[in-house]
Formats: structure tokens, C-alpha cells, sequence
């Protein structure tokens, strides 16, 4: 089962991992983003495609789905505007052995890295500027294979 | 034909709206043409499409490269490398 | 910073999760053992070794901070009779880069697997046996490299 | 020198107990020694050490192979093969 949720509202990390426990799969991955305020930023802004997030999501569910035989495969994706502690980016996978909801878990985070469409915008007090693309998060995502 | 664009964070900042439909001519087959129409119109297209390096582009909401044709498209969308998770 | 429990409780996945990420640390990976129901397991009892588990596991956790350069590693271990459903174990991780955070949340599961004295005895019905150890486990582990 | 000894899963129940202080002779130096001399009052000892190679052990709460000495050792655990997580 695949849910995928592009959402302003903050993540609910209790109400997502009841709902993937809920599958009687042995073991479940997590995996959360939070903005960090130890270089100075005061807020993080998201923007977002509408429409495109949720298909280039749901795509990467489905592949990670079929190549680790997941029970379940979550993203949730925060928008908008957000302070230092808030939740970026919840996934989570379910699977009957570890490994497999390991391996998925890494594997959605690092495609949706370079694989959907979101950008930040850094705020730091008076002085915002859009985040740019880094080459190591190209790397991570090639380590999975050419992407479908 | 009419074709719906769209522009997202910076690509968006430069050119002042998050979207328009345009019309471009017969000789516009593919998105590099279609930046390069669109750059034509000087200001904030100038600017938002001065390094073709940084942009990115999808086709109908799906990710395209830059040569890919045009034809049929209702829906395209302009914006830089995405930094999201 | 190292939290490692060993209790009868069930374990407070939200409490566990709040704390992990009060660390401002950016990364959050966790893993969840859950006891299956699948293959007609109806009990599972886990007994330890008061004691050298907890120095098993705060070596584990001492490991993976130093190895990793972690913000905060959590393993919270359950023992005693659970069912189908019950969490037996939650592993988290915290650190500034999400590759960090993932491959030692992956480590701490790999090895405890294989290096903390826990024994697993499951119920089916009127028939108890106890758990073999598993090959595939401490290959798991043995992908690490050689144990500390 | 006395020696408390722990027994878990089903090196426990085979022996019925889960520890004893026990004194063995001088001439036991080893964890294995150690087993030796355990098993040879028969019953459950017997059939719990039947076979070294599903056993592990502990000295004072180390992991440790069973060839290991027990001179000094205050607690030496007796245990099957983990199986947590």
C-alpha cells in the first residue's frame, strides 16, 4: 500500500507510524527531515509543483514497492513555511525483514531528493536565498541504479 | 497552439508570476525553443533563463529534458534544479 | 548522547520519537521490530541477561556514535511475553546528514541481532519453542566489519 | 574460588535453574572446563551441554569464547546462540 501526502499542515508522526505499523510487517523504517537551525536559518520555505509532487512520489513509492517487496511505502512532504524542529519529510516502509525496509527507506529519501519537485528557500533573519541543487545528494541517488 | 507554462522558485521570482498561457510560433518545436522565445522578451525572462546550465524542465508534469519536442504539450514547466526533501 | 532501556513496558514510540528529535540534529532514522502474527506465532517471550545486555547495547550505541558522528542513539529493547503487533524493539539515530543517520540505525539493528544476549521463545498455540540463531543474521552483522 | 554460573533459554530450563555458585577443582581452568565438569553429574547438565557448538558464554558479562580462562572470574554466563531484535 502506497500513501503519499503533500501537505502545509505539520507531519503527525504519531498518527503515520500507528498507520504503518498497522500491516503486520515484522519491520518498519523511518526516516524524518527536520529544518536545522545551527547555520543560522530562521525559516525554511517549500515550494512545490502541485499534481507533479504527488506523481514523482508516487512514482518512487511504487518502484521501491516492487523492488523490496514492501508492505507499505509513506511519504509524507511538508510545504510552506517552517521553523528550525519542524518535520521537512517523513518515509517510512514496512516490509517482513529488515533489510528490505531499510534498504527502501534509504532508497526514498534519496530519490526524492533529486526526483521530485521541491525547492527551499532559506531565510537567516532579513536574508533569504533559494537552497541550490548539491552534487552529493546526484550521488546518493545514483547508488540506487538509473532512476525508471 | 496555446500552451499553459509554468514557473517555480527563482525561474518564478525572476519573471514576476508563477505562470502564463502563451502561444508560441510554428519554428518553437521543443522547450529549448521555447526558453529561447521566451528569453527574447528581455527583463526577467532575460534574467531567469540566462544559464540553460540551471534550468530544468517537465512535459505534461512529467521531467523532460531540454531538446524534447513540444508538440502537443498543454502543460509545460520551467524551474531550477529541485532541492527537496 | 546514548539512551539504551531494557523493559517489560511496551515501548512509547512517541516519546521515544520526540526525544530523538530534540537534538537539532537534522536526520531522524529509526527501526521497528514488531512481533509477526504471520506464520502462526501466537506468544513471543524474550529473555536477556540483566545487565551485560545493557553494556552490550551502550557498547553498540558507543560504536555507532563514534563511528558516524552522531547526535543520539536510542535502542529501546522489550522483554518478557508480547503478541502479535507488540513492538520488541525501536532503534533510532540522529545526526546532521541523513546518510549517517541511516546506515547506523542499520548497524545498531544489524549487530544487536548477533551481539546483545537476548533469547526469543515463540508460541504457536500449545507449542513453545525456542528461536535458532540465524545465518543470515550474522551476515548482517559481519558486513560492518570486525566486531569492536 | 566460588563461582556464581547463569544459565539462559534453554540451557536453563534443561538444567531446571537459572544460576548456581558453584566451586570447581583447581584443575577446571576454562569456560570449557568448566562445561566439562557441569555435565558430567548427568541429567539436565548433560543434555543442556550435549553439543559445544550451540553453546556461547560470558565471563563477568564479556562475550567470550569458550576456550577462555576463568581464573579471577566472578560470573561466567552459559547461553545458547542470540536470537534478539
Amino acid at each position: 500500500m502506497i500513501r503519499v501526502v503533500v501537505q502545509d499542515a505539520p507531519i503527525d508522526l504519531a498518527a503515520e507510524f500507528v498507520a504503518a505499523e498497522a500491516e503486520d510487517a515484522g519491520a518498519v523504517a523511518t526516516f524524518t527531515g527536520l529544518v536545522r537551525g545551527d547555520d543560522g536559518v530562521t525559516e525554511l520555505a517549500l515550494e512545490h509543483y502541485p499534481g507533479a509532487t504527488e506523481r514523482a512520489l508516487e512514482a518512487l513509492c511504487e518502484q521501491a514497492v516492487a523492488r523490496w517487496d514492501l508492505a507499505r511505502a509513506v511519504v509524507v512532504h511538508r510545504v510552506g513555511p517552517m521553523v528550525p524542529g519542524d518535520r521537512v519529510v517523513f518515509v517510512a516502509t514496512t516490509a517482513r525483514h529488515r533489510g528490505a525496509a531499510l534498504e527502501a527507506c534509504a532508497f526514498l529519501i534519496d530519490r526524492l531528493k533529486t526526483g521530485a519537485p521541491f525547492w527551499k528557500r532559506e531565510r537567516r533573519g532579513g536574508d533569504a536565498r533559494w537552497v541550490e541543487a548539491r552534487s552529493s545528494d546526484d550521488a546518493a541517488a545514483a547508488r540506487w541504479g538509473p532512476e525508471a | 497552439m496555446p500552451i499553459d507554462i509554468l514557473y517555480f522558485a527563482w525561474v518564478r521570482e525572476a519573471i514576476g508570476q508563477g505562470g502564463e498561457r502563451v502561444d508560441p510560433p510554428a519554428d518553437v518545436t521543443t522547450v529549448a525553443g521555447l526558453i529561447d522565445w521566451l528569453a527574447a522578451r528581455g527583463g526577467g525572462y532575460a534574467v531567469a533563463f540566462e544559464n540553460r546550465d540551471r534550468l530544468r524542465a517537465a512535459v505534461d508534469q512529467a521531467f523532460v529534458p531540454l531538446d524534447t519536442p513540444i508538440a502537443g504539450a498543454r502543460e509545460v514547466a520551467i524551474f531550477p534544479p529541485v532541492t527537496g526533501g
